[in-house]
């Protein structure tokens, strides 16, 4: 599933275990290194290294004027993120927690979504909005926010999550080098996940969906944290003789319809999971859209294992409300299989 | 000849340097000059002088607690004890008090059961007690956005000509967000009656003042919206409780909100999962020792032999006992009901979540069975 | 469609052409006759009426202490809001243009949303956000989006939109009443909208969708600026021999489930027309529910007939943009009609 | 004993009461205290003239087509004339300019073509312009939004070690949102070379000043920033350049940001569908016709002999030729090309446009057939 950059035998680097946020703080680290126009800033990113510490040791490395602690307001971060891409610069702001980037949606949906169509190309807004999303982290409320859906449903932006140190790596690098603005979403709850890894890494490109996991039966859609889930439920269903397909979709604009309807075609069934509200969620475009390219190949509608329509939860409710490999599988036994 | 633009009546001054401060570090009366306001009696000190003792013995506790994992986070107000007791004291019983997450003090201050304060950082749910009964919002968490609700609340209060007044606090931080220009600038054109107390610890998680604001102090803001702003010493509790009586007092006199800035400092981390050695010398937290509230109120009621050590010693009993209830109330685990996931969402039920809840009890069910 | 309160033969009162902005001025006029605790406040709703006119006449009327100016600043207007809705009064602001909500995103999404449930009910937050919305009226860039995929993937949130000035009185007039928070979506290019009406009428509850046409080929789901498309679209199609009902939505969320799925069941095909980008619009979420719950009786997958995936254009691009009766006929050819 | 917190040294004062101005109404000079301003030389005021002429006659073509029904609505900033073009002829053109909706007079001043700065509001495109060859942004319609942009592009330049200042213009209403506030403290913690020039026009839309803020000036909102505020005379342009002229020079030192208040008045309505009977009166807007930018200027241009009949009589003549320039290009009328509506959303090409765009070609096809 990733593929370390080519390298003769020899010098091939040997790969170690690397957290996410590890691979995030990599992923930096060299955009800082091979660009000079890429700045990094915003809320106790400098000295404190972010509280999830993806930024940890930038400010040292390059100095405050290319990472550097912010005063704190959201839309300042962005709107000024906004001034300094007109510059030719290719700013990376982080939003402590995604319930905190609504205070910068006005910047977001207003300006960063449409200064390049706006001005017929001629400006274009190279600029990275790191937010680390969604719960199972035991967050108090506001700390565990879902807001995808908000970002997907904005022409003008590109929207990315990784689910894997590898892709974390990746798809951030891919995304500063973006001359497109990208809303990069960052599964808090696979921040401490660690895979075997060299780095630098390129995995696939990163408007790609990755089939993670091959099977005949189901098609399982999934992104960030509920990739790991998904596996879990086709590990569990093997058990039970289903052969389970998982994607990852790592871009959720754009969509990789190619990608998910190979799959879907094969399958002929298919869910979508996240942990944000069904209602008006993303799994509802990826319903709606992989339902009408394939309409005739389906032989049950494509069904969405999402958190309930209501508000995160505090943590001790969290549980019920996550989706978990048990319901992926009892959903998935709500079609009627003879059809 | 010139334009002639109305020029408002409204206030127009920089707040005095100095902070005022009745009672220095020392225990000893600071000679600052005090803008005209008094220092509160004696009996009022020593009044809060207990609640400060009290509301330190449970800000440890928690912290203890919270370290040993019986609360998943906990964002403590050890060393702001003047501002949290000072300010929540002044408040009358009808007036409402919109705290943030860093003001469990002023909850505690304000009669809410230990249990009820600490239900979102025990994860059990957001808010733990029923606003109206406490004339208390629910702590925010979404900086600065109480100001508004602070302000709104206070501008019904004016219309429907009732008496309430409106406190917030805030930090230095929050002071930075949109949302607290929006509210000093409503409050003051709409001259609702509410008090914005600016708690300026000097960091807001691991950004320093310095990189937070270039205004010579926070409390400089007041003058741009015509309201009257003043600088007080946050660890000095007659300070605090003597300027925001005085604020209450104009409030309610129709004569507007006030911007009162507390300069104080955070003696914990921000919160557990916090690590303020990556920004923080140890010797400014020593430095912070010197100034703490409640020894040097302690100095000040012992010379004035208000306090003796028999009621020391009674002060001290009764935090413990706090700090007893406080260890048994999170020793037993609340119960939560996953039904509720569903219950409060909107007044006007659903069918959508009516169908998720049978499906998650049918779950619960089909897992209970043997 | 529409129905008067009933009163006897002699006092009905006659049927006059009202607008849609006096429907909504007469709804808030009324409502604030018959409870003093509504409150209308927002930028320019005083002396000027409102830049659209709704509340025109209404501070003359009950005076600056009811319906006042405030200060410009959208976040500031919801957060004082949210403050007067919590000391018992039901405010009704108004957010000047859709785009112009955006600032107050935080403090809709993450306390507007959420406080009735952070607080186990003992605190309602009974207020009404208007908003403006939609184009096809010319507008320069920034006035014409549609943002109600935003606050219907809002869990919290209800989210209603007339189409006619019946509706237009009635749903504003059961808002205004609900305890629950309402963001009211009026479509901008119906405003001038006329109708034969007597005020006070009370058409179907808030949260219930309306069959508008009936037919019996194809389901046609619109709501608020396109249910005239839908019908000019039927109207059309029966001159071709295409029996297309039309379900006016209303309520946006909730969604009318019973009342969409009946149709469809009957009629087999259904297609969803808004004017905003396809991709995460609310026409996903039709598209998506509606398929899951009659999947078997789909004769084809339900289309969504929208705006473009890109920014909302400028004026001379309109045309080109919005969703046209021709449009939804050459949609709706596009379906295998042998199926 | 007293805390001790290190006071910033930063700028701390309230701007003077008397708003700063050269020329009175009556030409004359006002003698008002200019704090370390000089009055622009002649040769300067005269440019300055020319352009102001130029700018009110583009503005009344402009409303007057309008009205025409040639463009969809427009914004005027005629009054405003000195504050557009004051500010903007200060700038070097290597600075970069932040305007707003009603700022057109300023994109005419920075050298962009008529077309291009009326593309927006004739319904073509949202920009017209390349903002890169004028170093000048779109045109914010989102208010304040933009202050924020001027700050970030501010602090690239200075990162950059480049020597690029910017301004930027917002209103009176504009003041008031959570952005401004945010732009001025990041301008100031940051210390951007960034100039905010405030057109405090007295109005936003029907809502008066006093109803939008209850300061006795907005200038006084700089102070809580540690950042110089100003309040000038804007109808006098030697004042509005002389002030924009020190603060660019202050910003291109290293020395930060300024905030600028100009008083004026908007003397037309809002857009053409703005309906002001509804809000102010005739009498209003008669009174200050006496503070009028040009004439003041043209009074103490003749006085001191710098503007004769024949060169008055130029500009006048130049002034029309520019109204017919505008007149030819609103009477041809655009091309648009329905593809662009695809083209420029993104730099890396997306599918499901490429669809799109090929089911509207088609649709067009087949709609062009006979
Ligand atoms: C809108 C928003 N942005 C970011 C955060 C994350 N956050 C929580 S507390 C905090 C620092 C606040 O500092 P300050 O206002 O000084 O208060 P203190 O914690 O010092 O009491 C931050 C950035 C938040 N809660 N809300
Ligand atoms: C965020 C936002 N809210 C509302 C509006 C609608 N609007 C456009 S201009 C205007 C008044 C602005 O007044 P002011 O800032 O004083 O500038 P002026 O028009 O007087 O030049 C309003 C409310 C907007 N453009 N943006
Ligand atoms: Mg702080
Ligand atoms: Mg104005």
């Amino acid at each position: 599933m990733t593929v370390t950059t080519a390298t003769t035998a020899e010098d091939a680097p040997t790969p170690v275990s690397v957290t996410m946020t590890k691979a995030l703080n990599q992923a930096l680290r060299d955009s800082l290194s091979d660009d000079e126009n890429v700045l990094v800033f915003g809320e106790d990113v400098g000295r404190l290294g972010g509280v999830f510490r993806v930024t940890e040791g930038l400010r040292k490395e390059f100095g405050p004027e290319r990472v550097w602690d912010s005063p704190l307001a959201e839309s300042g971060i962005v709107g000024t993120a906004i001034g300094m891409a007109m510059a030719g610069m290719r700013p990376v702001v982080e939003m402590q927690f995604d319930a905190y980037a609504y205070p910068a949606f006005e910047q977001i949906v207003s300006h960063v979504a449409k200064m390049r169509n706006r001005t017929k190309g001629k400006v274009s807004l190279p600029l990275t909005i790191r937010i680390p999303y969604a719960g199972d982290i035991g967050g108090v409320e506001h700390h565990s926010d879902s807001s995808e859906a908000y970002w997907c449903s904005t022409p003008g932006l590109t929207v990315v999550t990784p689910s894997n140190p590898a892709d974390a790596y990746s798809l951030l690098r891919d995304s500063i080098a973006s001359e497109d603005p990208v809303i990069f979403m960052e599964p808090k709850s696979r921040y401490w996940m660690k895979d075997e890894l060299s780095l630098p890494v390129q995995t696939a490109p990163m408007d790609r969906a990755q089939v993670v996991r091959v099977g005949s039966d189901v098609t399982l859609l999934a992104y960030g944290p509920t990739v790991r889930t998904a596996l879990a439920a086709a590990e569990e269903g093997a058990e039970h003789g289903l052969a389970i397909e998982v994607i990852d979709l790592r871009s959720l604009s754009p969509f990789d319809d190619e990608t998910v309807s190979a799959s879907v075609r094969k399958t002929t069934r298919a869910a979508i999971i996240h942990e944000a509200a069904q209602f008006g969620g993303y799994g509802a475009e990826v319903a709606a859209r992989v339902t009408e390219a394939n309409f005739t190949h389906l032989s049950a509608p494509i069904l969405r294992i999402t958190g309930f329509d209501v508000p995160y939860p505090s943590p001790k409710l969290e549980e019920y409300f996550l989706p978990t490999a048990e319901r992926i599988l009892d959903a998935l036994e709500s079609w009627d299989w003879e059809l | 000849m010139t334009i002639d633009v109305p020029t408002s009546r409204s206030h127009r001054s920089l707040p005095q340097l100095q902070p005022i401060s009745f009672i220095g570090a020392d225990g000893q009366p600071t000679g600052v000059p005090t803008d005209g306001l008094t220092i509160p009696s004696d009996r009022t000190l020593l009044g809060l002088y207990q609640k400060m003792v009290q509301v330190r013995r449970f800000e440890a506790q928690v912290t203890h607690l919270t370290r040993q994992g019986r609360l998943a986070t906990y964002p403590s107000a050890a060393g702001q004890e003047a501002i949290e007791v000072g300010a929540t004291t002044a408040l009358a019983p009808g007036d409402w008090l919109f705290p943030t997450y860093r003001d469990s003090a002023s909850l505690l201050t304000r009669g809410v059961p230990v249990t009820e304060i600490l239900s979102a950082f025990r994860g059990d749910w957001h808010c733990g007690f029923d606003p109206n009964e406490y004339h208390t919002s629910p702590a925010a968490t979404p900086l600065a956005t109480q100001t508004l609700h602070a302000t709104g609340y206070a501008m019904a209060a004016k219309l429907k000509g009732e008496d309430a007044c409106t406190l917030t606090f805030l930090g230095d931080g929050a002071s930075s967000e949109g949302d607290t220009h929006e509210a000093f600038n409503f409050a003051s054109v709409w001259q609702t009656p509410t008090v914005f107390v600016l708690a300026n610890n000097q960091y807001a998680i691991s950004t320093p003042l310095r990189e937070q604001s270039n205004a010579t102090m926070l409390a400089d803001r007041a003058a741009g919206y015509g309201m009257p702003g003043i600088r007080v010493d946050g660890n000095d509790i007659a300070a605090v409780f003597a300027a925001v009586t005085a604020a209450l007092e104009r409030a309610r006199n129709g004569e507007g909100p006030t911007l009162i800035e507390c300069l104080t400092y955070r003696m914990e981390s921000h919160t557990n999962s916090d690590d303020p050695t990556k920004y923080r010398d140890a010797e400014e937290v020593e430095h912070w020792k010197q100034f703490d509230p409640i020894d040097r109120l302690e100095k000040h009621l012992r010379t004035a032999r208000i306090l003796d050590d028999a009621t020391a010693a009674d002060i001290t009993a009764s935090a413990e006992e706090l700090a007893t209830s406080v260890r048994d109330a999170m020793n037993t685990d609340a119960e939560v009901d996953p039904s509720e996931l569903f219950a409060y969402v909107y007044a006007n039920p659903r069918a959508n979540l009516a169908t998720q809840q049978e499906k998650l009890e049918a779950e619960l069910a089909t897992a209970a069975q043997p």
